[in-house]
C-alpha cells in the first residue's frame, strides 16, 4: 500500500511541528471560548433538574470527557498502526503525545461520574454499572500503554511495541463495551434510573453540545502542543530544530 | 509447516515435562485461590453458591495468566529464539505452536480441575458442563491474549511483567461471558448465545493474534 | 551472476546501537570462498555488525543484501542460507544435547547425522544430558554443532572460539576451511584470529 | 552490620526502581483481583460488603506472594549470589536486608492502597485503620515465609517451584487473623487480640525465618 | 608458619560433579607469590575445581584449607582473603557500571578508587551506563575489576581472558603478575595459558 503523496509532508518533522505552532493558538482560542460558553450556559442558564436540583450540572464535564476518552483511543490506536505499517516516526509521536491526555480524560470522566453518584446513587463507585466497568477497563488500557513505553530505553523499539498494543487494544475497546452493556442487562444489580424525568430540554442540551465541541477543540490543542514537545524531544540532534531556536534567540 | 508445527510443539511439551513443577504452578496456584477464598469468607452455603462461579473464573483467568508469563522469556534469554528466527520455518507456525503447546500443558489441566473444584462450590451439576464447555472456549482466547503479553514484555528483559496490567483489559470479555453462562446454566436457561460469543473470541483472537505475537517478538529482537 | 548464487553485499552500511553510530560507511562483498574476518577492541561493534548483516537488527543506514534481497526481507526458504552463532548458543538448557540438536535439525529440515557429529565434537558421553549439566566448553561445542544441521553457505560467527580447549579450537579453525573450500562464505568476529587456520580473505577492523 | 544492611538494601532499592514495571506487578495483580471480583461476581451491595475483606486479604496475600518469587532467582543467576556468600558479609544480615528491601517495595505500597481499595467495597471507616494495621502487622511476616519459599525454589534450581506454594498453608494464620481484626473492626469489636497475635507471628518470623532463608540458599549455590 | 601468613592447601582433594568423581588425590600448596595454571581439555573439571577451593561446593574428598581453616568453615572476615571470578561476572544488569563497582566495593569493605579502575580498563565512557547495554568484552572488563576491589590474597579466576581482545588480555596478565608480586596467590584455569605472561609457578593440568 502506497500512501497518498500529500500525506508526505505529514512525514516531515519540521513541517508539522511548524503547522502545530501556527495551528496551536487558534483552536486553543476557540476551545477556550466554547467552554466559557458552555459552562456559562450550563451553569448559569439552565435550569436545575427538577429530580436532581443543580447536581446535574457535572454533566457538562462528564459527558464530554467521557466522549472524548473514547475518541482518543481510537485516534491513538489509528496513529500507531499508521506508524507501525508506514514507519512513521510523526504518527508514532502523535500516538504517544494522546496517552496521556487521554487518559486524563478518562480519569476526569471516573471522577465526575464518581462525584456526580454520590448525591443520585448515593454512592461514589457502582461496581455494576457497565460504563462505569467500561471506562474503568479503558483507563487501564491507557495506563498499560504507558507503562509498557516507559519500560523501554529505545525509543524507537517503545514506539513500535507499543503500537501493537494499541492497535490490539481498539480491537477489544468494542468487544468490552458490549460484553459489559449485555452483561448487565441480564443481571439486573439494584435499579438506577439515570436522568429518566422529562426528556432533557434545549436548555440543557445545547450547553451540552458546545461543552463536546469545546472539549474536542481542547482535546486538540492539548494534543499539538504535546506533539510539538515529542518533535522536540525526538528531533533533539537535527539541524531544523537547531535552527529554529538559533533563530528564536 | 505441519511438521514445524509438530516440532515446535513437541518440544515445547518436552520441556514442560522436564519442568513439570514449573507448570505445575498456576494449577495449584487456582487450587489455592479457590480454597482460601470459603476460609476467608467463611460463608453460609448460599452465599458460597452465589459466588462461587465468579471465584472460579477469576481465579481461572489468574492462572492461565500467571502461566503464560514466561512463555518467551526463555527462548530469548538463551538465544532459541534468534535461531528460531534465523531459521526457515515460518514464524507465525512457530508461534501458534507455542501457544498451543502452552495451552495444552496449562489450559487443558483447568478445564478438568476447575469444574472438580467446583462441586466443593455446590454447584449445581447441569452447570458443570457449561462450565467445562465455556473454559474449553475461553482458555485459548486467554492463551493468546496472554501470549500477546508476553510478547510485548519480553524484549524488556528486566522483567516487563506489567503484563497484567496489559492483558486484563482484554481479558474482562472472556471472563463476563464465561461467568454468564455459568450462572445461566446454574438457573436452568439456555447458554447457547453466550457460549457462542466466547467461540466468536476464540476463531478471532486465534487467526489475528498470531500476528501480533510474531510482529512483537520481531521488534523485541532487534 | 544470477541471483541464486549471489553472496552478501554490504553498501554504505551504518550500524548503531543505543543511538550511537559505531560503524559508518562500511562496504564490502563477500563471494563463494570469501571470509571476513572482523576485529577490534571490545565494544567496537563487532557483535552489532553481525545481527545486522544477520538480518536480526535494521541497520542505521545503508542495505546488506544477501542473494540480491534485503537481508531484513528474505523469505524464510532464504533464510537457510545464513547461519548465525552468537555469544549465546541458542540451546535449551532442560534438553539434552541430543534433543537439541535433533530439534535444529528438524528446524532447519536438515538431515544431518548427529551421531557423528557427536563424536567428532567429542560429546558423545554427554549426548544424553541435559545441557544445564555441561561445562561452559562443552556447552560452546554442543552451539557450533548447530552449523552442520543445516545447509548455510554464510556463516556469521561471533567469538567461536569462546570457552574451547585447543583441540577444539583447531576444530573449528578446520570447519571453517571446509567450508570455504566447499565454497560458503564467512563472517568471523574473533579476538584470536590467529587461531584460525586460514584467516580472512578480508579483513575488517572496527 | 549496619552498613553492609544498608548496602544492601540501597541496592536492591535501586534495582527496584530501575526496573519499577516489575515491581508494581504485584500491586497492580492486587487492584485487578480486587477489581475482578465484583465484576465476577455482580453482587449486590451488602453481598460486596459481607464478601469484601476476605476478598481484599486474599489478594494482599497472594499479591505478596507472587512479589517475593524471584527476591533470589536474579543474584543467582548472573552470579552475584556466589559474590556475596563470598564476600566477607555475614550472610545473615545480607538476606535480611534483601528481605527489608522488598518488603519496603511491595509490601508498603499495600498497606497504603488496601485501604483505599477497600473504601470501594464499602467498609466502614473504622475498619480501615485496623485494616491498614493488620497489614503492617501481617505483611513482613508473608514477606518472610514467601522469602523462604523462594530460597527453597531458587536452590532447587529446575525442579520444585512447588516448594514455594507449599509456603502458603503457612500463611493461612495472618490471613485468618487478618480478616478477623477487620471484620471485628467493621463491627465496632475491640481488636487488640488478634493485632497482638499477628504482631506476635511477625517477631517470631523475623528472628528465625532468616536462617532458613541463609541455610536453603547457601545449599543452592553448591 | 602463623596461620595468618599461611596460604591454600589442598590435601588429598577429592572433586564430583553430578554424581562423577572429577578429580582424585590432589595435593598442591599454594605461598605467597604462587600461581597454579589449571589446564586440560573441556569438561575436565577446571570450574569445579575452582569452586571447590573457593569453597562454594564441598569437596568429595580431602580438604582444602586457607589460614589453616578448613575453607567452607571461614569467618566471613576471613573470606575477604579469596576472591572468586567464575565464568559468570556476578554483576548486576540493570545498575551501571560504577554503581556495581561501587556495590562491590562496599561489599568487600575497601576503599579502593572507582575512578581510577574504570581509565585503566577502557570504561570511562561507559561508567554511566547499565551493564545490559555493554558489550560482552565491556562486560567482563567490569567484572575482572572487582579483583581490585577487595584485599584478596588468594585469586580464583575461571578463564579471565574469555571475551578480551588484546589489550585486556595484557592487562589481565599485568595485574596478575603485579599480584604475585606483591605477595599474593592464584589459581587460574585457562585454554590461553601463554597469554598469562608469567606463567604458573605450578601447573595443574586434568
Ligand atoms: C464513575 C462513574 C461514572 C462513569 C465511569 C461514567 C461513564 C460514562 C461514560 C463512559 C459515558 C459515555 C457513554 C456512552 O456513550 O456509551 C457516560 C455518559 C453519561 N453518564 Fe456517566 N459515568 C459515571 C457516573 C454517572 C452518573 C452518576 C450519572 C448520573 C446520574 C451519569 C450520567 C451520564 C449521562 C447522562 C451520560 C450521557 C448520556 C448517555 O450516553 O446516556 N454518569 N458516562
Ligand atoms: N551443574 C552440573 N551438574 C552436574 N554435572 C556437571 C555440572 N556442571 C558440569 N558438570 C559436569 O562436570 C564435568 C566438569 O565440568 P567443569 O565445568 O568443571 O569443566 P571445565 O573443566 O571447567 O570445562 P570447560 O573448559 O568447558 O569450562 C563436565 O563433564 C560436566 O559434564
Ligand atoms: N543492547 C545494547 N543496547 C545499547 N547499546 C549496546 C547494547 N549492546 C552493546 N551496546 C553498545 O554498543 C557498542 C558495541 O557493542 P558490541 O557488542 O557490538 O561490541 P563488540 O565489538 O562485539 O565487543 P566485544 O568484543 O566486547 O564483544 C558497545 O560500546 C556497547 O556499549
Ligand atoms: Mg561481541
Ligand atoms: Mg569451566
Amino acid at each position: 500500500m502506497k500512501l497518498p503523496r500529500w500525506f508526505h509532508r505529514f512525514g516531515s518533522p519540521p513541517y508539522v511541528y511548524a503547522l502545530a505552532g501556527t495551528l496551536g493558538p487558534w483552536i486553543g482560542g476557540i476551545a477556550v471560548v466554547l467552554i466559557a460558553a458552555g459552562t456559562f450556559g450550563g451553569l448559569v442558564l439552565a435550569p436545575p433538574d427538577y429530580l436532581q436540583g443543580d447536581s446535574f450540572r457535572i454533566i457538562y464535564i462528564h459527558v464530554p470527557s467521557a466522549y472524548i476518552s473514547m475518541m482518543a483511543y481510537v485516534i491513538l490506536a489509528v496513529a500507531a498502526a499508521i506508524g507501525f505499517i508506514w514507519h512513521l516516526k510523526l504518527a508514532h509521536a502523535v500516538a504517544v503525545s494522546i496517552a496521556p491526555i487521554g487518559a486524563s480524560f478518562t480519569f476526569l470522566a471516573l471522577a465526575t461520574g464518581a462525584i456526580w453518584g454520590k448525591p443520585t446513587w448515593g454512592t461514589f463507585w457502582q461496581w455494576t454499572d457497565p460504563r462505569m466497568m467500561f471506562e474503568l477497563l479503558l483507563l487501564f488500557l491507557y495506563l498499560g500503554y504507558m507503562a509498557l513505553r516507559a519500560a523501554f530505553e529505545d525509543r524507537d523499539k517503545a514506539d513500535r511495541v507499543s503500537a501493537i498494543l494499541g492497535v490490539v487494544g481498539v480491537v477489544n475497546v468494542p468487544i468490552i463495551h458490549y460484553s459489559v452493556i449485555w452483561w448487565n442487562s441480564l443481571h439486573q444489580g439494584p435499579t438506577i434510573s439515570r436522568l429518566d424525568g422529562p426528556t432533557i430540554t434545549m436548555d440543557m442540551l445545547a450547553p451540552l453540545l458546545i461543552m463536546i465541541v469545546g472539549f474536542t477543540f481542547c482535546f486538540a490543542w492539548l494534543l499539538l502542543s504535546r506533539l510539538q514537545g515529542e518533535i522536540v524531544e525526538r528531533e533533539y540532534a537535527a539541524r531544523w530544530l537547531r535552527e529554529l531556536v538559533g533563530e528564536s534567540r | 509447516m505441519v511438521d514445524i508445527f509438530l516440532t515446535i510443539m513437541g518440544r515445547d511439551l518436552k520441556l514442560a515435562y522436564r519442568r513439570w513443577s514449573e507448570f505445575a504452578n498456576p494449577l495449584l496456584f487456582f487450587v489455592i485461590v479457590a480454597s482460601l477464598f470459603p476460609l476467608a469468607l467463611s460463608p453460609g452455603q448460599a452465599l458460597l453458591q452465589s459466588i462461587g462461579t465468579g471465584v472460579l473464573w477469576v481465579a481461572a483467568l489468574l492462572s492461565s495468566l500467571l502461566a503464560l508469563e514466561g512463555l518467551f522469556r526463555g527462548d530469548f534469554e538463551d538465544g532459541s529464539m534468534e535461531q528460531i528466527l534465523l531459521s526457515p520455518a515460518p514464524f507465525g507456525t512457530v508461534v501458534i505452536a507455542k501457544i498451543a503447546a502452552h495451552w495444552i500443558v496449562s489450559g487443558i489441566p483447568l478445564i478438568v480441575l476447575v469444574p472438580v473444584v467446583a462441586l466443593s462450590f455446590q454447584l449445581p451439576g447441569e452447570a458443570l458442563a457449561t462450565l467445562a464447555a465455556a473454559l474449553l472456549l475461553a482458555t485459548p482466547t486467554l492463551s493468546v491474549l496472554s501470549a500477546i503479553g508476553a510478547a510485548l514484555t519480553v524484549s524488556l528483559k528486566s522483567g516487563g511483567s506489567i503484563i497484567g496490567l496489559l492483558i486484563l483489559p482484554l481479558c474482562s470479555p472472556m471472563l463476563i461471558f464465561g461467568t454468564r453462562a455459568t450462572d445461566m446454566a446454574a438457573n436452568g436457561e439456555p447458554v447457547a448465545a453466550p457460549l457462542y460469543l466466547l467461540a466468536a473470541l476464540a476463531v478471532f483472537a486465534i487467526s489475528l493474534g498470531p500476528l501480533a505475537v510474531a510482529a512483537a517478538l520481531r521488534v523485541g529482537l532487534e | 551472476m544470477s541471483d541464486e548464487n549471489a553472496g552478501l553485499i554490504a553498501a554504505d552500511l551504518g550500524v548503531s546501537r543505543g543511538g550511537r553510530l559505531l560503524i559508518d560507511g562500511l562496504s564490502f562483498e563477500l563471494e563463494a570462498g570469501d571470509a571476513a574476518l572482523v576485529t577490534g577492541p571490545n565494544g567496537s561493534g563487532k557483535t552489532s555488525l553481525l545481527r545486522v548483516l544477520a538480518g536480526l537488527a535494521p541497520p542505521a543506514a545503508g542495505s546488506v543484501k544477501w542473494a540480491a534481497t534485503e537481508v531484513r526481507q528474505l523469505a524464510p526458504e532464504a533464510r537457510a542460507g545464513i547461519a548465525y552463532r552468537g555469544h549465546l548458543n541458542g540451546l535449551k538448557k532442560d534438553l539434552t544435547v541430543r534433543e537439541n540438536l535433533e530439534f535444529h535439525r528438524a528446524l532447519n529440515g536438515s538431515e544431518a547425522p548427529i551421531d557423528e557429529l557427536l563424536v567428532t565434537l567429542g560429546l558423545r558421553d554427554v549426548a544424553g544430558q541435559r545441557l544445564r549439566f555441561l561445562s561452559a566448553g562443552q556447552r560452546r561445542r554442543a552451539g557450533l554443532a548447530m552449523l552442520k544441521l543445516g545447509e548455510a553457505r554464510l556463516w556469521l560467527l561471533d567469538e567461536p572460539l569462546t570457552n574451547l580447549d585447543i583441540a577444539g579450537r583447531r576444530l573449528v579453525a578446520q570447519w571453517i576451511d571446509e567450508h570455504l573450500d566447499a565454497g560458503g562464505m564467512a563472517a568471523i568476529a574473533s579476538h584470536q584470529p590467529d587461531q584460525l587456520a586460514g584467516g580472512g580473505t578480508l579483513s575488517i577492523e572496527l
